[in-house]
């Protein structure tokens, strides 16, 4: 069985008249994790969506495997999980309903199974309430739940700390440890860092 | 998606190494939801939204009565004259509601990054995008057929067979609007004030299904057999349902880019 | 000359279709020129940036 | 590799040097080909034995008409082009064309009205070679404010491309429909432009001046891909040669 993972070569995009990307290369193991740091309009939001396929580069390839990710990008799509800096959830539905729905179009969910990832997230008791009503850090762990039920190889985040406690911090942390114990792979775009329980963690720096 | 690809394989293993060392045992194996499956759930978080936002439901239909109520009042009251102007009223009228709609079709979607996790998913987003238009068709659609024959009496249309043929008509016609009204709303998506340029590129897409829509009414008032023009909305529809999806589909990704 | 210029009693009609076509034509003619004078300016001035950014 | 010839074509400071060199040798025979026309069209032809001297609007209005959708047809292949094979050259050509198309759309359409009103009686006609022709006005002016309405470059060139190869396949069905529609209200047009007994002193004029409009399209395309192109390069060092010459 090839060794899974994430390679990139040679990277180049521009976003109007500003070269985002210049010739960024790098590659991922199983069980590592990226933290991709850069201040304000860097590119960090830039990169991970252009690692999972939604910006076609100008140049240079994200290889999956082995292989260029556009030549399947349902397959490619079907292993990563992807998290941008709103949590994807519908204002009018409950935590519960969303992830029934989020999580439902990807893979087959027991109701068992989703009651036990709400409640890892501390989220059983609020879980029947409306998404308009929860709190900004509340509705960032009903996304953590979802990503824990994704189950896919490779994690993209974008910020998957903002708004959270202490606690909340924490939950991140065991969740990412977690993922890269089991071989998985996190690419997080962080602003404050990572809390300190993941490890190892490999930085890149994005130029402004 | 296939459960032989090779990205799939090391999954399966990655949950077996869970089971085996993982801290919490994800015990389940993970199965991948088919495509039947997905494009079910979406259709069933877009009809379940609708009805928590009644009022964004209500909004075309009031529309469309609205736009129906003012040809009496700006042509006159003459029932003979207000048969005549009858099919013109109930297409324009359903065309313009249908348009209405299209706005809230992926607007809301592309904001909270539903539509994101979509193109993300690993499904077939023709078939999502399928799920999300019929949905379109069956919350606008479906309530203007029903509507329509309402509309059609207050005109003077009074026989049974009309109003039948009447909500046949538009219930059909509607399809290839829905259909043609998701490329536009999906290729508007991230424009601010979408409004007048979505009909600009919607209505002149939408004028054979208006011809034949309003043909078939015409017919149906008059007691006449309905079958050509239907047939050919029925032609419009497989030709839209076959291809539309895809076109909306890739405006979508253009979306994200 | 005149007969050419009265085109048979339709001159109303056709100087003016042939009017309004060597109008787009002109214009058109003239736009496409101002066009890619504009994108040259645009290149121009987006190299002094980046040549003011090194 | 058979694709090198290709890559080589459309790469951005080839076509942008190409389209520089070959301008004149369209532009050229354009002006002359429409010159002849022109005068073969106002003063050799015949008048038409029953429509006099106004007939002569053909000479404008078919070449107007062939334009807007020989161009349609240029653009939404040039756009397939681009959306299939990533080309932004393609993007650039469709881009290109839709100003020209959509103005020559006009004057089919006003040309067409002038020449209605001594024929028909009337200027405006809901016969359905106008009424298509009028749709098409709308397509161009939707595809041209999509692109206004997206600010990336590289989406909009995408997103519109996708709508011309929708419009595309949508132009036979609204035709169809609107000849359908039209066969119900009245009897069939009462004019044919291209009477198969055109005398050669009334065709050739024509022939010229659909050559000519042809060749004036490629002209004006050269010009304003040149403009396209460059506004699709960022950093690339050709650019320098090209502004500072």
């Amino acid at each position: 069985m090839p060794v899974e993972q994430l390679e990139v070569e040679n990277l180049h995009l521009w976003r109007g008249e500003r070269h985002v990307l210049r010739g960024l290369r790098f590659a991922l193991a199983r069980g590592a994790c990226l933290e991709v740091c850069g201040a304000n309009g860097s590119g960090k939001t830039t990169l991970l969506r252009t690692l999972c396929g939604l910006i076609y580069p100008e140049e240079g390839r994200v290889l999956w495997n082995g292989e260029d990710v556009q030549r399947d990008l349902r397959a490619f799509h079907a292993a990563l999980a992807y998290l941008g800096h709103e949590p994807p959830l519908k204002a009018d539905l409950t935590a519960r309903e969303n992830l029934h729905y989020w999580i439902g179009v990807r893979r087959r969910l027991g109701e068992e199974e989703l009651s036990r990832a709400l409640a890892r997230v501390g989220a059983s008791s609020w879980c029947g309430r409306r998404v308009r009503t929860l709190s900004a850090g509340q509705r960032r762990r009903v996304a953590l739940a979802g990503l824990a039920l994704l189950h896919v190889p490779l994690w993209l985040l974008d910020e998957p700390t903002t708004n959270l406690d202490g606690e909340g911090r924490e939950l991140v942390g065991t969740l990412l440890s977690e993922q890269l114990g089991r071989g998985g792979m996190v690419i997080a775009a962080v602003h404050q860092g990572l809390p300190a329980s993941v490890s190892p963690v490999t930085r890149l720096e994005l130029a402004a | 998606m296939s459960s032989t690809g090779s990205p799939v394989t090391p999954l399966v293993a990655m949950v077996d190494s869970a089971r085996l060392g993982g801290p919490h045992g994800l015990a389940e194996a993970m199965q991948p939801a088919s495509a039947l499956e997905a494009a079910r759930l979406a259709l069933l978080r877009d009809l379940q939204l609708a009805f928590r936002k009644r009022g964004q439901l209500l909004q075309p239909l009031a529309f469309f009565v609205m736009v129906a109520l003012l040809f009496p009042l700006a042509v006159s009251p003459e029932p003979a004259r207000l048969r005549e102007l009858a099919p013109a009223v109930l297409w324009i009228g359903a065309l313009l509601a249908s348009l209405l709609a299209l706005e809230f079709l992926f607007r809301d979607d592309a904001y909270d990054g539903t539509l994101e996790q979509y193109a993300l998913s690993g499904q077939s987003l023709t078939s999502l995008m399928f799920a999300k238009t019929l949905a379109h068709w069956l919350l606008t659609g479906v309530p203007l057929a029903l509507m329509a024959p309402v509309v059609a009496m207050s005109l003077g249309v009074v026989a049974a067979p009309a109003l039948a043929g009447i909500v046949l008509a538009v219930g059909v016609g509607t399809v290839p609007l829905s259909l043609i009204g998701s490329i536009g709303a999906a290729l508007t998506l991230g424009i601010k004030r979408s409004g007048t340029l979505l009909s600009l590129l919607t209505l002149p897409l939408s004028l054979p299904a208006l011809i034949f829509g309003a043909r078939a009414t015409q017919l149906a008032i008059h007691g006449a057999p309905l079958l050509a023009p239907l047939e050919l909305l029925g032609a419009l529809a497989v030709l839209g349902i076959t291809l539309a999806p895809i076109a909306a589909a890739a405006a979508v990704r253009i979306s994200l880019e | 000359m005149r007969a050419f210029f009265d085109m048979g009693g339709y001159a109303a009609f056709v100087w003016p279709a042939y009017a309004v076509t060597l109008v787009v034509v002109v214009l058109n003619i003239v736009w496409a020129r101002r066009a890619l004078a504009r994108s040259l300016a645009e290149a121009r001035r987006r190299l002094q940036m980046q040549g003011e950014a090194r | 590799m058979a694709w090198t010839w290709f890559h080589r074509l459309a790469s951005p400071p080839h076509v942008y040097a190409l389209a520089a060199r070959l301008t004149p040798w369209f532009a050229w025979p354009a002006a002359l080909l429409i010159a002849a026309g022109l005068w073969g069209g106002l003063v050799l032809a015949p008048p038409d034995y029953q429509q006099g001297d106004g007939f002569r609007i053909l000479y404008v209005h078919a070449p107007s008409a062939w334009m807007s959708l020989m161009v349609y047809t240029t653009m939404a292949i040039a756009a397939a082009v681009g959306l299939i094979w990533r080309m932004k050259v393609a993007h650039a050509v469709a881009a290109s064309c839709a100003p020209i198309g959509a103005s020559f759309t006009f004057a089919a359409l006003v040309t067409g009205a002038l020449w209605g009103e001594p024929m028909w009686g009337t200027y405006w006609e809901w016969d359905p070679r106008m009424t298509s022709e009028l749709v098409l006005l709308f397509l161009y002016l939707g595809y041209m404010g999509l692109r206004a309405g997206i600010e990336d470059t590289q989406r909009a060139d995408r997103a519109s491309a996708l709508l011309a190869v929708v419009g595309v396949v949508n132009v036979p069905i609204i035709h169809y429909s609107v000849t359908w529609w039209n066969s119900l209200h009245q009897a069939p047009s009462v004019m044919r432009i291209g009477k198969p007994s055109m005398p050669a002193a009334m065709l050739a004029p024509l022939l010229l001046m659909l050559l000519g409009f042809t060749l004036l399209f490629v002209a004006l395309l050269l010009v304003r891909l040149r403009g396209e192109v460059l506004a699709r390069e960022r950093a690339a060092s050709w650019i320098r040669e090209v502004v500072s010459g």
